[in-house]
């Protein structure tokens, strides 16, 4: 029984935890721009971010390590080098972007503007992660993210011919802008596959005791997680392509998503927006503070633990406490919170290949593993997201600089 | 008389023979107990790995992990400790010709 | 304990003390070379400045020149090779982790900020 | 921190020269938008603190579709598209005005 709760409460993670202001962004900016076309992009996101945080999952479930332990263990520090400061630099770019989300959530609810609420945000959050342990982090957000089911409501209302999105989730080449499709597709990808989140996912497994007894529990948690969180993103993208595109509405300004579900949930779709908007992103806060924080505690080995007293693991601690107040500065000074977020996003695709590469040696390596390695249908999974990371890092920078404007 | 040497710092040193020639790079260091029942370690094996383009990206660990699921062992040379001359830890030099030396590195 | 690899086995693992409290990775090793001896495994290194000089010279440079500024010095814990009892997923010392230096940084964190700010201090799980 | 200079290099990539047809399809974007909002609006759907925050956004878009447009560079047929859409956005942010009163 307690197992089945444990599994319902992964699925519940994954839904809640896969909306942020990324994949609202670049979901609600492929549908206006591309229709559905770009749900092959959504879906290609989720199932890579499947297989990313089932073996990231296993990985610590068999050998009591995390992902980092891992890297720096097996790796060596030069290797380390390489994820820890591309992990830093993309996490605390990302979380900054969920500050502001949070920020204009609130602007657009109450009329205050969102440079006002980084600090409050950026206090709440840390007060919880002083004071709360992993469980109240991991299942509080989730649960709260629940709110963006309604993006799913908001869909079926307005009646899309589901066959049309079906067809979406093929890849086809664009009737126009080529560059710009590509771009988007990107950033979608980015906003799906982040590495903050299998981190947070396989430093998860270590804090909740995780053995080779769960390993099915991460399966299916991964999987459904996944499943839904991703139909989320593609209902996103679908509202967006039935709202936006026949209106030739682009997404240039957060502030414009405020009306997106409307047509179709009235009043009620603008309150259930900014919700979704904001407690997601403030889920999504809480855990890439934490995750900016195991991947320097568990690089450098420091005591690590979510549910410890502050003052049991204070590097762990203070680096949080910093990391949160650092990223609500760009917000405090009114950056451009859409930019910042599309940023983030193709900086995430282009990081991949620094996590995901080892991760296929990793994934094979007997004295890890033992005989849980990888089989040939997860290794052609892994192998091919790393042959695709890869092709996204080449791609990535021309791509901002012709798509991105 | 004594001296001390990083490991971390000797690993992926270039050795290279008495000649002068590359023989290849140290990935790892064995150590076994001294005496039977006592807490000491010494080091018994350098093992040497004739690197190729993932070790340079990737480390010993990447090319020995890899080579031991696709493809066995890596190509190396296990050079027992007398083999070694460390009197300049910057560059490790051979004490006998390679031919001399043991054979090739077996599959364990 | 048979053969040990230093390299894949020692070097960067993770250090535990007595009580299982983490104290930092084994950042560098230090062996002993001896005339007509087999090299002896002296001493396992933890320390930023260890992890520097490994990057390379530019970071070690880099890093003594934030050291002069912020006037500290880099705080290098030596651990002799006979103190390591178990070697596995962790390596485990024979040592009280509070009477080194390896959790400097950690107490003087402790004592200057957290314990200042409420609900920082308690020895129990939250 | 090498992230200052690299988000200074990717804000260089990222708004690369204004380009007058782009900029006239986010003028159409901004007028739809703000018809959107005032539909909204009207039947009582956003607050009108929200329809206030969108007049201010699109009143932003329109001055720099204005500054476009007085641009020496752009040319005199752009130019004409641009004013005419940068009407158009006047004319709904109007309109959007008049629905919170």
């Amino acid at each position: 029984m307690k197992k089945i709760a444990e599994v319902a409460l992964g699925v519940i993670t994954g839904i809640g935890g896969f909306l942020e202001v990324g994949s609202l962004a670049t979901s609600a900016q492929g549908g206006a721009e591309f229709g559905f076309q770009l749900g092959w992009a959504v879906l290609l996101g989720s199932v890579s971010l499947m297989v990313l945080m089932e073996a990231s999952g296993r990985l610590a479930a068999v050998s009591n390590r995390t992902l980092v332990d891992q890297l720096r263990e097996r790796f060596g520090i030069r290797f380390f080098l390489a994820p820890l400061v591309v992990g830093l630099v993309v996490s605390l770019l990302v979380l900054s972007s969920e500050i502001g989300g949070v920020s204009l959530a609130l602007q657009m609810a109450t009329g205050v503007r969102f440079q006002l609420w980084a600090l409050p945000i950026a206090f709440l959050a840390w007060l919880l992660l002083w004071r709360g342990t992993f469980s109240l982090v991991e299942n509080g957000a989730a649960m709260l993210g629940l709110v963006s089911i309604v993006f799913a409501v908001g869909a079926a209302a307005l009646h899309p011919r589901w066959t049309s999105v079906g067809a979406g989730l093929l890849p086809t080449r664009p009737a126009h802008d080529t560059a710009r499709y590509w771009y988007l597709a990107v950033s979608i990808l980015g906003a799906s596959i982040s590495p903050y989140l299998y981190m947070f996912y396989s430093s998860g497994a270590i804090e909740d005791g995780w053995t080779t007894e769960d390993l099915w529990v991460n399966r299916v948690t991964s999987a459904l997680g996944n499943i839904f969180g991703g139909g989320l993103a593609l209902m996103v993208l679908v509202v967006a392509a039935l709202v936006f595109l026949p209106r030739h509405i682009h997404v240039d300004a957060y502030e414009q998503m405020g009306i997106i579900l409307t047509p179709a949930l009235g009043h009620q779709g603008f309150v259930f927006f900014l919700a979704t908007l904001g407690i997601t992103c403030f889920g999504t806060t809480l855990e890439i503070a934490l995750a900016i924080a195991y991947l320097l505690a568990q690089g450098l080995g420091w005591q690590w633990s979510e549910n410890m007293r502050p003052s049991q693991d204070s590097r762990f601690s203070v680096t949080y406490t910093a990391v949160i107040l650092l990223c609500a500065i760009p917000i405090l000074l009114g950056v451009n919170v859409l930019g910042l977020t599309n940023i983030s996003m193709v900086l995430t695709a282009a990081s991949l290949p620094v996590t995901v590469v080892p991760m296929v040696v990793l994934m094979n390596d007997r004295d890890v593993m033992g005989k849980s390695v990888n089989g040939l249908v997860a290794n052609l999974a892994l192998i091919a997201l790393a042959v695709m990371s890869c092709a996204i890092l080449l791609a990535a920078f021309p791509l901002q600089l012709l798509g991105g404007g | 008389m004594t001296r001390e040497i990083r490991v971390d710092l000797l690993e992926g040193r270039m050795v290279r023979d008495p000649a002068g020639r590359r023989v290849g790079r140290i990935r790892e260091l064995i150590a076994e107990v001294a005496h039977p029942g006592s807490g000491e370690y010494v080091v018994r094996e350098f093992h040497l790995s004739t690197g190729g383009l993932v070790e340079a990206l990737g480390g010993a660990h990447l090319a020995r992990v890899l080579t031991q699921r696709f493809g066995r062992r890596p190509t190396g040379l296990v050079i027992g400790w007398q083999d070694l001359d460390l009197s300049d830890a910057a560059r490790p030099r051979l004490r006998r010709p390679v031919a001399e030396i043991a054979p090739p590195a077996k599959e364990r | 304990m048979k053969g040990i690899c230093l390299v894949h086995d020692v070097l960067d693992a993770q250090l535990v003390d007595r009580t299982r409290q983490k104290m930092g990775r084994a950042d560098g090793l230090v062996i002993e070379i001896r005339d007509g001896q087999p090299p002896r495994v002296a001493a396992v290194l933890v320390g930023g400045s260890i992890l520097a000089e490994r990057v390379g010279r530019w970071m070690s440079a880099l890093s003594s020149g934030v050291l002069r500024i912020l006037h500290a010095e880099s705080a290098v814990t030596r651990v002799p090779f006979e103190r390591v009892r178990v070697i596995g997923s962790c390596v485990e010392l024979d040592l009280d982790a509070g009477t080194t230096n390896a959790l400097r940084t950690e107490k003087w964190l402790d004592d200057h900020v957290v314990c200042r700010i409420p609900g920082g201090a308690g020895a129990e799980r939250k | 921190m090498r992230l200052a200079p690299l988000l200074a290099a990717f804000a260089l990539l990222g708004c690369g020269g204004a380009d007058p047809s782009k900029e006239i399809e986010t003028l159409q974007s901004w007028r739809a938008t703000i018809d959107l909002a005032t539909d909204a609006q009207l039947r009582g759907w956003v607050t009108p603190r929200y329809a206030r925050q969108l007049l201010d956004e699109g009143r932003k878009a329109a001055s720099q579709g204005d500054q476009l447009g007085a641009s020496d560079k752009t040319r005199p047929a752009e130019r004409d598209s641009l004013s005419a859409a940068g009407a158009e956005l006047r004319a709904a942010l109007g309109r959007l005005e008049r629905a919170g009163r």
